[in-house]
């Protein structure tokens, strides 16, 4: 964990709901799967957010507005500058695979763009599924594109094929030897469901985010766990849904 | 600038004690800092058995603090002397703070048992007003009789220095306090968290799995410099202050109030360095007011 | 959009309605605005002789509110019904509600007896729980056969709905509530303000003049969020929530807690527009979570 | 009273502890006596300050660093926008006074610059008694000179008359018809106690400062007063101390 203040880079929307934040540090560093904590003006609490890339000393994060919080945070400015805990949680492990899944729901596609550059560096092409509701909700399609061979899925078909992000899955069966997935929890547990061969990162409502609290402590095959410190990502087996 | 304090008979270098289920068991707080600057630290409540307490979600944010409805969650008085404690030896050189949960009387006896022969806990701190304990939880809190039974067959197994935990949700604070100092508390801490709810206008509900949780940080200071007020009319014992303080200045109102020391929770969540911070910030506000020593400004509010 | 809400039997077109105490009269505020726009108006508590209050300082200022010991300052009854009433009239063209406060109950049932006649009163608020006033003020608020006594003697007198407003600094409200009704209360409102306490460094003494006082504004919402729920589920009758009300949002949520209207009061001193800005938000913040009609959302988090 | 958002033209240091703030807004009025509150960021209350200047669209308020909010008025740059109530309070009534008598004690000179500039206007060059503690105190007196005649006493007799206002007034008995004042309590107090032919600008902690919550009634001869609302001006003979 570092506590950090970050100058706002860009802040920009990628669809109706996503958007796009960039923030400058020096020596800023993050692996795959880890997150951070922002301070948001006027808001009590930090939020969580994936690390959807970082070098050069930039850091992307990928937010879906949803409440006060992040409908605050659309109108920080570059040059603006926030405070920030970084290097939160324990991320991918990604040093295994060799055929990676990579799967992401809705904005859960965020950390997974970060960890598949990290595979494309090593020469792995990762497939990746994205699940998505429409067509609309679509966004960094292109940076995916270029990392990773991207099936797409849709509730209402208007992009890939049509249905969740398990059927999908069954329809294209990729090979692989590990999947790493990320969105929303029926996603996830169906995936539990489906192959224990999985990396799941987790969400919770946290009051820390580096593991004081106990705030976000979910029960795991081995006893209780923190999803901002032991996590968010946990072992697919290892979760109890 | 003497900034140290005495509380039970033990010297802390400075008022400031991280509050109880806001820093862990501290050694993971070592990473981040250099945690011998604090006064002391209030461990993690701990109950006879591991518990995992309540189902997420836990934490609901408010316009000036938050709710939480942990549970309690520890791994046991068990293993928390027999591994937290280490771990907790091995980077803080000063004496902790043991805080004890439950929810029979048995259970906090025994509970309290272990700690006697934990070396580097100083005293105990009985926790009486969890609001997120089911089963007798409350009672302990807000009926005085009860809470004196509780206290008293604590104290007779007790060997260190016990201090009370008050709840606010009381419509008499100080009847509580004062039915501690009859049934032999050393000292008492308040406040513990306030009852509160968010509901979440997405779906309806009850942010909280629980629906009802605790509330705590800064929107509570002013209810808790009341209460720290009125405790420290009504008892001889020493009073621990706490709640929603976040800088120096809230330090020192909460000693003019009347607290002997003082507990930083909520703080130490949404600025992981808070404690430290207020720490450093100290002398100078010592000197801002003309404040030499710390202790003669404990309870000044009542005499100036 | 319906934003419309029927109390106890008159129909609001919207559930704001400013807060005893941070309202005077209400006709002050049409120099700002016009306040027809507001659902009713709870006027200025009143007693039954003019009062001038608690001596100064009566504010003080606190992390995310503020405290006041006011002390129900107003020109009593008569002069109230004769003169506030004849001025509000003149630009508030809907009912509004009189806030009754008292320290004996001999000095309630006259006052409420002058309140009968008003033709632009729709209905009484019945202060049991101003934490400023000495002399009973509190035990008519903590008691619940003290409050049940009163509420009897009033109700036998009062030829328009009643409501019980009460107070926060109790262990369990519901049991005031419940007493509440069972004495015949037509509805219940709630919070009055928490007691807190602030301390001038500079000085060491209490700000205020009476030390204590009543904590108000943002600070309490989780509290008052809480307590509304709590209510909603122990009595049959309306209940109207308040305590640190400062959004549209936060309107809904309260609904949701099971409000069947608010009262905003800090807010308005805070900043002078502030019902009549909720009020003009309400329809986008229903927009946002595809609310039709506020009437349905009344106790949703009970079903959620 | 007018809701306003006005923007910081200049925020400077007068003395060790008095600032100068001047604030622009279209239109801007006010009549000497008269106050604004600022909203000040983060603090939950507005803060009560004396117009000590009004004219051509810009306001200027003189404040002394006292507390909380105060030391984060320090920090406004030129351009922020503030919120303020402007407008507020019952001034001075000046328009009967031909030999006038202003009194200030420490930073309650603040309003009677404003006042004596108007009398100024007017032709009428006003006696100024302005007493502080110690000449380090001593703030705007170039501007004073300006408009009238000012005596100084400190406390401590670094400059002028060694002793309080009242003293002061008693060695220099200038003539007046009426006096102005605005200072400590005490200082009132003992201007009212000398004589009764005077205003006095009253203090008072404030929730609104518009009048809606009773917090800053005072008792007069002729019932309580609000010291935002009939005030902050009154007759000395009226004030109860
Ligand atoms: C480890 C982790 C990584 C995340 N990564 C991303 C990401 O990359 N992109 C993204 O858009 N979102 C991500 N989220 C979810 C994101 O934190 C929430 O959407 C955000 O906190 C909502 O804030 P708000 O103020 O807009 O909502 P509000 O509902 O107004 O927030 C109120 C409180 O609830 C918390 N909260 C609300 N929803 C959630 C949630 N789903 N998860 C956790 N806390 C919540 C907030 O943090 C805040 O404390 C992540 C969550 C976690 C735990
Ligand atoms: C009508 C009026 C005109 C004033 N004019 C001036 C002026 O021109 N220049 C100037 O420097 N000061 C003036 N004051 C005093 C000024 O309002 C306070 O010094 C200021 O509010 C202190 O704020 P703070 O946050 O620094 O202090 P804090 O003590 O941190 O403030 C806490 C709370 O107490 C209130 N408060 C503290 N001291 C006072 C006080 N003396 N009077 C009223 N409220 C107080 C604050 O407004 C705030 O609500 C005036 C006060 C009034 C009532
Ligand atoms: C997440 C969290 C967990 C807590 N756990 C405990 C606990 O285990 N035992 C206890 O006595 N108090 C517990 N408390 C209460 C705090 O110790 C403290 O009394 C309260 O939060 C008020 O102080 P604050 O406003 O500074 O946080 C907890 C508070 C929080 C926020
Ligand atoms: C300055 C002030 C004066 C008040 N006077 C009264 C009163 O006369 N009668 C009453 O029932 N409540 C009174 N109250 C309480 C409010 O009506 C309300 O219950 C409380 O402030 C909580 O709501 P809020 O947080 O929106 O202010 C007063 C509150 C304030 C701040
Ligand atoms: S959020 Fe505090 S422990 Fe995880
Ligand atoms: S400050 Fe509210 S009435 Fe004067």
């Amino acid at each position: 964990m570092e506590c950090r203040k970050l100058i706002i880079q860009s802040n920009r929307p990628l669809n109706a709901a996503v958007w796009e934040m960039k923030l400058y540090g020096e020596n800023l560093t993050s692996a795959p799967g880890q997150f951070i904590e922002l301070e948001v003006p006027d808001c009590c609490l930090k939020r969580p957010f994936s690390v959807a890339d970082c070098r050069e000393d930039v850091l992307t994060i990928l937010y879906k507005v949803v409440g006060e919080g992040t409908k605050k945070m659309t109108a920080l400015a570059e040059g603006n500058k926030v405070c920030a805990l970084t290097n939160l949680g324990k991320g991918f492990d990604s040093s295994s695979s060799v055929q990676p899944l990579l799967v992401g729901g809705g904005i859960g596609a965020a950390p997974l763009y970060f960890l598949a550059k990290e595979f494309a560096k090593k020469g792995i092409q990762p497939v990746i599924l994205l699940a998505f509701r429409c067509a609309e909700e679509i966004y960094y399609m292109d940076e995916f594109d270029e990392v990773g061979n991207v099936l797409i899925s849709t509730d209402n078909g208007s992009l890939g094929f049509q249905g969740n992000a398990l059927d999908a899955l069954k329809e294209y069966s990729p090979n692989f030897d590990i999947y790493f997935a990320c969105g929303p929890l029926p996603m996830l547990r169906a995936l539990a469901g489906f192959s224990d061969k999985g990396q799941l990162s987790l969400e919770a409502r946290m009051g820390c985010g580096f593991g004081a609290c106990m705030g976000c402590s979910i029960i795991t095959v081995s006893g209780p766990k923190r999803v901002c410190k032991e996590g968010p990502v946990f072992a697919a087996g290892e979760v109890i849904f | 600038m003497d900034t140290s304090v005495n509380l039970l008979g033990y010297r802390l270098d400075n008022p400031v004690i991280p509050a109880s289920g806001t820093f862990g068991f501290g050694y993971e707080f070592a990473e981040f800092y250099d945690i011998n600057c604090l006064g002391s630290i209030s461990l993690k409540g701990t109950t006879l058995e591991p518990r995992y307490g309540n189902p997420l979600p836990r934490i609901a944010e408010c316009p000036a603090g938050m709710l939480n409805s942990i549970g309690l969650q520890n791994p046991g008085v068990q293993k928390v002397v027999g591994e937290e404690l280490v771990k907790l030896a091995k980077v803080f050189k000063k004496k902790a703070i043991a805080n004890v949960g439950g929810s029979c009387t048995e259970d906090y006896v025994q509970t309290v048992e272990y700690f006697n022969h934990a070396d580097n806990i100083f005293a105990i701190e009985l926790n009486i007003s969890c609001p997120n304990v089911k089963c007798g939880g409350m009672a302990f809190g807000t009926d005085p009789t009860v809470a004196g039974g509780l206290i008293s067959a604590v104290k007779k197994v007790c060997t260190k220095p016990l201090i009370v935990k008050l709840s606010p949700n009381v419509t008499d604070i100080s009847v509580l306090a004062r039915a501690a100092e009859d049934a032999g508390a050393d000292a008492v801490s308040l406040i513990n968290t306030l009852l509160g709810m968010r509901i979440d206008l997405r779906t309806g509900k009850p942010i909280l799995s629980m629906k009802a949780g605790g509330y705590s940080g800064r929107g509570v200071y002013p209810v808790a410099l009341r209460m720290v007020y009125q405790v420290r009319q009504a008892v001889n014992i020493p009073v621990i202050g706490m709640g929603g303080i976040s800088t120096a200045y809230d330090v020192l109102e909460m000693m003019m109030a009347g607290a002997s020391a003082v507990m930083v929770g909520t703080a130490n969540l949404i600025h992981p360095f808070a404690c430290r911070d207020i720490i450093a910030a100290l002398p100078g506000a010592m000197e801002e007011y003309k404040i030499n020593s710390l202790e003669t400004i404990i309870g000044r509010a009542h005499h100036a």
